[in-house]
């Protein structure tokens, strides 16, 4: 038979079916050992070496290099082979990673980060300041969109010794601190890629980084598997012997994969959240929601400020009055989700609550409507619209349906345009649609990842994910400017407190979801999520027990 | 002598599905076969003769016919009662039958040898012979060439009579004393008819078989006929030893089907004086296909070279066996073809160049009449419709042309109320009626009868012949009467053309051609007709009466 | 005119299709809104005019469509289906990867249908108006009539969720680490829902159908020669009807080969089964040209393939069209 | 006609089969008076089983009325199937007839596009044309016509074939009756009944289709339609085992009674068959 028919040939050839043997070659001596171990994963238990884990990944990214492609999947695999300098804690705070220590200049404008000694590339090379300069300057904001707006604020970078670098910013910029996070600043080997064409390189073929793994072997369509990378900079870690991402197209068939312990992570929409629920009820299950505090998703329904009539703002408030969102949070989403105050996610720092709240009132709903003159026609029908569609799982088609079927009862009669993902993404980069929705990750700061969706000079045809509800408010950029450039954290959060409660006001989009993506992890690894990346980190503290 | 008989069918009744025109198919039907004896069981269509031989068979379609009383004793036992295992070992082993159809009987599938070896695996094991050894002999004792080859070849590259050859081989091949046969030779050539006919006579007389021969053709009777037995209606009407009954015919019914058939001595005509209405020179036709599946060409040269020449009012017999280019000569004249080359001259004109525009006014004049009674009118239209056709095609107002097709209905003695009915509703004849009538409506001067009567029964063949004969006299006009049957030619055409293989070797009057064929094609023709010699069958076709057409010509 | 210059114009004609399929879709796709450039900006997060700019380059979206086609033909010639920079992988490896996988459902199916489908059909005929005639036609009406992805559906709620029987999805479960024989039984396991669900519909159209053609072939006379022969019952319908009865449905299952390929795209996708017509499915969605049409081109040449075998069937049974003659 | 009609109904299948057609038909016409709010409307709790008072077949992930969607899915099934089946057999009927009459170079060339036709699979095809004609009721009703055209193609200039050589047609050409009055008058009635039983079966498969497409999720979003719903109810297939399986026996029993139609009218159109009660 041909060999990749049978392509799964040696997955996991021990842990997921006898459990009670770990005879992994690296673990010769204590195999024994761990026979005696019984008992749940509790958190009294001592990390220890061992086991390899099994990750679900849907779809399967179409490269691992991290530079080239910050998909989502690409997001939860590439941070265990490639490090950034910094990773973020719960609270967002930084903590250190391939930077030990860091400090930044009173002026808010020079960044000096202090390197690890003995960190080295899979292939032996030391990493040095050189590779940050040469990943910072040169290969990053070429290929890299996020890396390349965060770096453009930088004057320059140098290398005093090989383990120190030193950022000049051209004007203070707070944000910046969060730009070194391992997907948003991949440090990549400049003794590789320096003066290549990245993109066609020969070595991104077998991805070599400095993360707590390294690359082993890649089956497409079905499994990624990964080996423990012994001269790791942090000592005694990693603790598993290996990671395998297991590509498992379908819905149901995950569900059974991660019940039956064949997978023991699930994460993002890898499960659908109306599975959830029964998950969390399984004793080898443990569900966690914490973990996306730095991506921070809030998910929205835009409308086009151009368009009459959603460029009047008592119909866009009179359309989140009609919005029942906690219908939305507990009967769409199982309640894996927080109810939205405004444009900045409640984890993300500079969050402000006391703004005007839209609780669903449908009377004021349509008296804004009526007050605005869209009278119901005979048929009950106020003004006709178009919805773009979010084909990528039947829980966002639910979510799409019952939007359409809260305006009908306010009398706007909405049609859902009949798209596939594809197009929908296409017409809302060009500004062609009525209302559409859209989920947006924060990435740490409001400067980073909120401003975009609401400054005027963000307004870019053609290019989804910016301001492409064409919002145009003066004072709104005024404020955001400063804010990015303040270095006073009072003072950035009274600019962002006013411009929270301008937005909330002019209602540009209606917020609909903060949302918890449910992680399921089997009870068989522990210390899985301890950071604000959650799943996209580099899991060199994760352990595995009986 | 009268030995004792070998199988005796005993007031046999067979029943019709109910909806059927009649209650018994057969009824109360006494038959006795003797061995080394044929017995001719004969009638017209619909007549009971085919169902009876498969109730002895065993064969009949159940449980639409089914045998509701009488018996077949045959040694010892009663067939209809033994049940289907017992009957299975009857059949072939001990009563073999041989079909009509010879292109249809063989299974396309299967090797010659192997359809007749199986007989002995599957039937007659306890034989102790050599399946292929027997085949090769049963081919070789009906007359088939290096049958050692044929074993091994498959039907279809077989001819008509070579294959009623092989599926009498295959009915006697585990010797059995009765031999069935429905309608043999009906479908093959007047030549290979003699020949199948002369080897049924030598297998009958070699193996002292008891045969049951089915036929509606006398010719056909009086040829291999020790005893007659003629059926209609499921009843027997007249049985008897042959000579007594052909001689001396007892029942009516009889004397009638006998009176019906066409007598081979032409009648005396005078020749027809009149100015020549349709020419022919060198026509020539050959049948180019391209084998879809391999792309190979293959040819068929259907005329080579045909000249003739038609008369007002005369009546000339075009007489050929299948393959001999009759059928395409008459398309080609009527312009349902294209000849290859050569020229058609009506009234001195020539005709077959002219493009589709300038041929139509000489559409009118030529008109044809088909064969098949079942497929030349069009099931989903009235008669009435079909008959006005051509008026309605030429411009005449609807309700004139309709009245004239009522009145043609007339002319071929059909009642006008046929004119709303649909051609389902009326026989076989009738609709050769309403073909003709439809024929004449535009009065042509030419008429072309591609075999008008060949599908019908003899005596309603007969009743059309007449019609002919009526049309001849009143209309004059210029007929090409295609035919097979020298029967029919010898009662119907002043002047007749032999044709063979695209050519026409001899033509000229009648009664000269018959009296003394020169080319031997022709000779060996007339003597192949079945029942030419042993008695002068049937009379001349009875003068026409002028009372019949009170119309005019125009 | 022997076999192998039949084969090889009936494989010429085949290409002749293959190749007026890609052409046809190539242009129809092209047609279509929206392209991957904005769906690859869209989803990386943040994305500029230079980023999407680049992508549509890196595609080659940006040259006139004909120029595109003569480049993708000339590809196609030398069997190089062009670069899913979706996947970042040469079309041809994901096609040729799945292709045993898609391979094995089909051609499973197909047997299933047209060995299952005769034999009922042939069953029924011979015993018309039984019990056992009456029940194939009932049940080979309702397959007829069913949606393929239905029965799969509720095969998988039956089978698995139900009954706990069959695995539902992929082709061999996640821990058959082991390999050969073990292996083997473990993809037979997966595979038997999914050939079911395949070849059910196809072998109902096979069973009505000879059931049909069986019942004409009765009435045909060699038939009745047959039975004066006094052959028992059985050898009658076995070597006489069966065997010209089948002729007419082998030319049916030939032509309707594509179909049933067509029929894998809903198969694989309810059954995560990895094979060509997931692919194409998902590269449907994700508007990833390349992908779709190399897919194309492979279901259309099986097509072609299985249409071909079928045909040299009916030829090795079908004396009257032999090749020397 | 009143025989036909009559001999239909004798053979029990294809009445049953109409009975069915009928009820689907009144359904979907009376659809919107049964349940004046749509099929949209969250009436209920969110997966209620079936078999209970409010709601007989259950509710789904919108707490939607399953009965509901099912009436209103018999529009789009009957507007898909019929529309698109009468656009496939008018324009198979004329290329068929044209192919068949005239033969040539023409009738060779309308044999490779319906063999391409016959080799592409055609639901694939379907869905491709779909999706880049972006998904409404449109374009799958166009796609379907698309694909489904050959075969009648094929069935009508097999037809003319065999016709055209018939003694009756050949007696029209020598009476000089104009080609055009030959096709219509003599030709296209005797083609009509083995089409009227390929429009059945055609139906049905279109209703096939349609399932197939709205179930990969391409049909039109804002109309209910049964292959949606057995899609929609994929994904919750463990715990709410009725939103998949209504809709697909909807679309059995449809299809079925199409098919029972479609034998009914075959025996009823050419009785020869019927003789043998072939079932």
């Amino acid at each position: 038979m041909v060999h990749n028919l049978f392509d799964r040939r040696d997955f996991i050839s021990r842990a997921a079916t006898a459990a009670a043997s770990f005879a992994s070659p690296g673990l010769i001596g204590s195999a024994a050992t761990t026979l005696a171990l019984a008992g749940t994963g509790a958190r009294a238990q001592e990390p220890r070496r061992g086991g390899v884990m099994n990750i679900i990944l849907q779809p399967e990214p179409a490269t691992l290099v991290l530079a080239l492609n910050i998909t989502s999947q690409n997001q939860l695999v590439a941070p265990k082979m490639y490090s950034g300098l910094l990773t973020y804690g719960f609270d967002l705070k930084p903590l250190p990673n391939l930077a030990t220590s860091w400090d930044i200049s009173p002026d808010g404008l020079t960044y000096t980060f202090h390197l690890a000694k003995n960190a080295k590339w899979h292939d032996g090379e030391p990493f040095t300041a050189d590779d940050v300069i040469f990943t910072t300057r040169d290969m990053l904001p070429e290929v890299h969109a996020r890396a390349r707006v965060n770096f453009s604020q930088v004057a320059s970078v140098e290398a005093p010794d090989p383990h120190t670098v030193v950022f000049r910013l051209k004007t203070p910029y707070p944000g910046f601190i969060y730009a070194f996070e391992t997907s948003s600043a991949p440090m990549m080997p400049k003794h590789i890629y320096a003066g290549s064409d990245y993109r066609n390189n020969p070595a991104n073929a077998r991805p070599i980084g400095t993360g707590p793994f390294r690359f082993k072997e890649w089956q497409r369509g079905s499994i990624i598997r990964m080996e423990r990378n012994p001269d790791y900079f942090k000592p005694g870690l990693p603790y598993l012997d290996g990671v395998n991402f297991v590509v498992i197209p379908d819905g149901a068939q995950r569900l059974i994969a991660l019940e039956s312990g064949q997978v023991h992570l699930a994460s993002s929409s890898d499960i659908e959240f109306n599975d959830v629920p029964r998950l969390r009820s399984l004793p080898q299950i443990q569900v966690e929601t914490r973990g996306y505090e730095f991506l921070a998703p809030l998910t929205w329904l835009e409308m086009n400020n151009k368009r009459k009539p959603m460029d009047d703002k008592r119909f866009r408030q009179a359309v989140m009055y009609a919005l029942d969102r906690e219908f939305i949070r507990d009967k769409i989403f199982y309640g894996f989700a927080r109810v939205p105050t405004g444009p900045i996610n409640s984890v993300v720092t500079f969050y402000d609550g006391n703004v005007k709240r839209y609780a669903l009132d449908r009377k004021k709903s349509e008296a804004l409507l009526d007050e605005m003159g869209l009278k119901r026609g005979p048929d009950g029908i106020r003004v006709k619209l178009e919805l773009n569609p979010v084909p990528i799982s039947q829980t966002w088609m639910r979510l799409v349906q019952y939007v359409k079927q809260a305006l009908r009862q306010v009398g706007i009669d909405v049609t859902i345009k009949n798209m596939d993902q594809a197009s929908s993404v296409a017409s809302m980069g060009n500004h062609d649609f009525d209302m559409c929705f859209v989920t947006n990750t924060a990435f740490g700061d409001p400067a980073v990842g909120v401003a975009r969706s609401y400054i005027t000079s963000n307004i870019r045809k053609g290019v989804p994910f910016t301001n492409t509800c064409q919002y145009s408010n003066p004072r709104v950029d005024e404020l955001f400017d400063a804010a990015a450039k303040s270095n006073d954290r009072s003072e950035r959060q009274r600019l962002y407190s006013e411009v929270q409660q301008i937005l909330v006001e002019d209602v540009p989009v209606a917020w609909l979801l903060e949302l918890e993506y449910a992680i399921s992890i089997n009870r068989q690894m522990h210390d899985v999520v301890t950071t604000g990346l959650g799943v996209n980190d580099s899991f060199d503290r994760v352990y595995m027990t009986a | 002598m009268t030995d004792t008989p070998i199988l005796r069918i005993v007031g046999l009744s067979v029943a019709l599905p109910t909806g059927a025109d009649r209650h018994h198919a057969v009824h109360g039907l006494t038959l006795d076969l003797h061995p080394n004896r044929t017995l001719c069981v004969v009638g017209e269509s619909g007549s009971g003769k085919s169902l009876t031989a498969l109730a002895v068979m065993g064969l009949l379609p159940q449980p639409e016919v089914r045998a509701v009383a009488g018996a077949i004793q045959f040694e010892g036992q009663d067939l209809l009662a033994l049940p289907e295992r017992a009957m299975r070992r009857i059949r072939g082993r001990r009563i073999g039958m041989v079909f009509q159809s010879p292109m249809t009987g063989l299974n396309p599938v299967m090797r010659i040898g192997d359809q007749i070896a199986e007989q002995f695996r599957f039937n007659g094991r306890d034989l102790g012979v050599d399946p292929r050894r027997r085949a090769i002999e049963l081919l070789a004792s009906v007359g088939l060439p290096d049958p050692t080859k044929l074993l091994d070849t498959y039907p279809f590259r077989l001819s008509g009579g070579q294959r009623q050859r092989v599926m009498i081989a295959m009915a006697l091949a585990l010797e059995p004393a009765v031999l069935i046969a429905d309608e043999p030779t009906t479908a093959l050539d007047v030549t290979t008819q003699a020949q199948i006919l002369k080897l049924l006579r030598e297998l009958q007389e070699r193996y002292r078989l008891a045969v049951m021969f089915i036929t509606h053709d006398f010719g056909v009777v009086s040829e291999i006929a020790d005893e007659i037995a003629v059926m209609r209606h499921g009843e027997l009407v007249e049985h008897g030893a042959a000579g007594r009954v052909l001689g001396q015919p007892a029942h009516p019914y009889t004397k009638q089907l006998l009176a019906a058939v066409p007598s081979l001595e032409p009648p005396r005509r005078a020749p027809v004086v009149a100015p020549i209405v349709l020419q022919t020179q060198a026509l020539a036709k050959t049948y180019r296909s391209r084998d879809r599946m391999f792309g190979r060409r293959r040819e068929v040269i259907a005329l080579r070279n045909v000249d003739l020449a038609i008369r007002r009012g005369e009546v000339l017999g075009l007489v050929g066996e299948s393959g001999s280019g009759k059928t395409t000569l008459g398309r080609v004249i009527v312009r349902l073809l294209q000849a290859d080359s050569g020229s058609i001259t009506i009234d001195g004109a020539e005709v077959s160049q002219l493009p589709r525009r300038q041929y139509r006014p000489y559409r009118k004049r030529v008109q044809m009449i088909f064969q098949d009674p079942f497929s030349s009118l069009n099931p989903r239209r009235t008669v009435g419709q079909i008959v006005a056709e051509g008026l309605l095609a030429h411009g005449m107002p609807a309700p004139q042309a309709h009245a004239r097709a009522r009145e043609l209905l007339r002319i071929v003695k059909l009642s006008e109320q046929a004119a709303e009915r649909y051609p389902h509703e009326f026989s076989g004849g009738q609709r050769q009626r309403i073909g003709i009538a439809r024929a004449l409506a535009l009065e042509p001067d030419i008429l072309v009868a591609d075999e008008p009567v060949s599908a019908l029964d003899v005596s309603v063949q007969a009743e059309v012949l007449e019609l002919f004969e009526e049309i001849r006299v009143r209309l004059r006009p210029a007929m090409l009467f295609i035919t097979h049957d020298l029967r029919v030619a010898a009662q119907i055409c002043d002047r007749v053309a032999i044709m063979r293989r695209g050519e026409i070797v001899e033509e000229g009057p009648t009664s000269a051609i018959f009296a003394a064929p020169r080319h031997a094609y022709t000779q060996e023709l007339l003597a192949a007709v079945p029942g030419a010699a042993q008695l002068a069958l049937g009379q001349a076709a009875r003068p026409v009466s002028a009372t019949v057409l009170e119309h005019e010509p125009k | 005119m022997n076999g192998a210059l039949y084969i090889g114009q009936r494989l010429g004609k085949g290409v002749v299709v293959v190749l007026a399929i890609v052409i046809v879709n190539f242009l129809l796709i092209r047609m279509a809104p929206g392209d991957p450039a904005m769906v690859m900006a869209g989803e990386s997060g943040a994305a500029d005019e230079v980023y999407v700019a680049q992508l549509r380059k890196a595609f080659g979206l940006d040259r006139p469509i004909p120029e595109q086609l003569g480049i993708y033909v000339s590809n196609i010639a030398r069997l190089d289906l062009g670069y899913s920079h979706r996947m970042q992988r040469p079309v041809l490896d994901m096609i040729v990867e799945r292709l045993p996988a898609t391979l094995l459902l089909t051609i499973t199916a197909y047997l299933f249908s047209l060995v299952a489908g005769i034999t009922l059909g042939a069953i029924a005929a011979a015993r018309a108006g039984r019990l056992s005639d009456t029940l194939i036609t009932v049940f080979s009406l309702i397959f007829y009539a069913t949606p393929i992805f239905w029965v799969g559906l509720m095969g998988i709620l039956l089978f698995t969720v139900t009954l706990g029987w069959l695995p539902a999805f992929g082709m061999a479960s996640v821990t058959a680490g082991q390999g050969g024989l073990a292996l083997g039984l473990d993809v037979a396991r997966h595979l038997i829902m999914p050939a079911l669900t395949l070849g059910l519909f196809h072998m109902a159209v096979y069973a009505r159908l000879t059931r049909a053609s069986m019942l004409e072939v009765f009435d045909l006379d060699y038939v009745r020669t047959a039975h004066a022969k006094g052959l028992p019952r059985g050898r009658v319908v076995r070597m006489h009807v069966l065997r010209n009865a089948v002729l007419p449905v082998l030319t049916f299952a030939g032509l309707q080969a594509g179909q049933l390929i067509g029929g894998a795209i809903v198969v694989e996708t309810v059954f995560a089964w990895p094979g060509i017509g997931r692919l194409a499915f998902d590269a449907l969605m994700q508007r990833d040209y390349a992908t779709l049409l190399g897919a194309f081109v492979f279901t259309s040449a099986m097509g072609v393939v299985f249409n071909l075998l079928t045909d040299l069937a009916y030829l090795a049974l079908n004396p009257q069209i032999t090749l020397d003659r | 006609m009143m025989a036909i009609m009559h001999r239909l109904f004798r053979h029990k299948g294809a009445a049953f089969g109409v009975g069915v057609i009928a009820l689907v038909v009144i359904l979907a016409a009376i659809a919107s008076i049964l349940y004046p709010d749509g099929p949209w409307e969250m009436v209920g709790g969110i997966f209620e089983p079936p078999f209970q008072r409010a709601h007989p077949l259950g509710t789904d992930g919108l707490g939607r009325d399953v009965l509901t969607s099912i009436v209103y899915g018999t529009r789009v099934s009957l507007l898909v199937a019929f529309v698109s089946t009468v656009v496939a057999v008018t324009v198979g009927v004329l290329v068929g007839a044209v192919s068949g009459y005239f033969g040539g170079r023409l009738d060779d060339l309308v044999m490779r596009v319906t063999e391409l036709f016959q080799t592409i699979p055609s639901f694939v095809f379907a869905v491709v044309l779909i999706a880049i004609f972006t998904p409404n009721i449109g374009s799958i009703v166009a796609a379907i016509s698309v694909v489904s055209w050959p075969p009648v193609a094929r069935l009508v200039r097999g037809e003319f074939l065999a016709i055209r050589h018939r003694e009756y047609v050949e007696a029209a050409v020598v009476l000089g009756v104009s080609t055009l009055r030959i096709i219509f008058v003599e030709i296209l009635p005797n083609v009509v009944s083995p089409v009227v039983v390929l429009a059945s079966l055609m139906v049905a498969n279109a209703i096939l289709l349609e399932a197939g497409i709205s179930f990969l999720g391409l049909g039109d979003q804002n109309l209910m339609s049964w292959g949606y719903m057995i899609g929609e109810g994929r994904s919750t297939i463990r715990d709410a085992w009725w939103l998949s399986f209504f809709p697909g026996v909807a679309v059995v029993a449809t299809v079925l009674a199409l098919n029972l139609v479609g034998d009914g009218l075959n025996d009823a159109l050419n009785p020869r068959l019927a003789r043998r009660g072939r079932a």
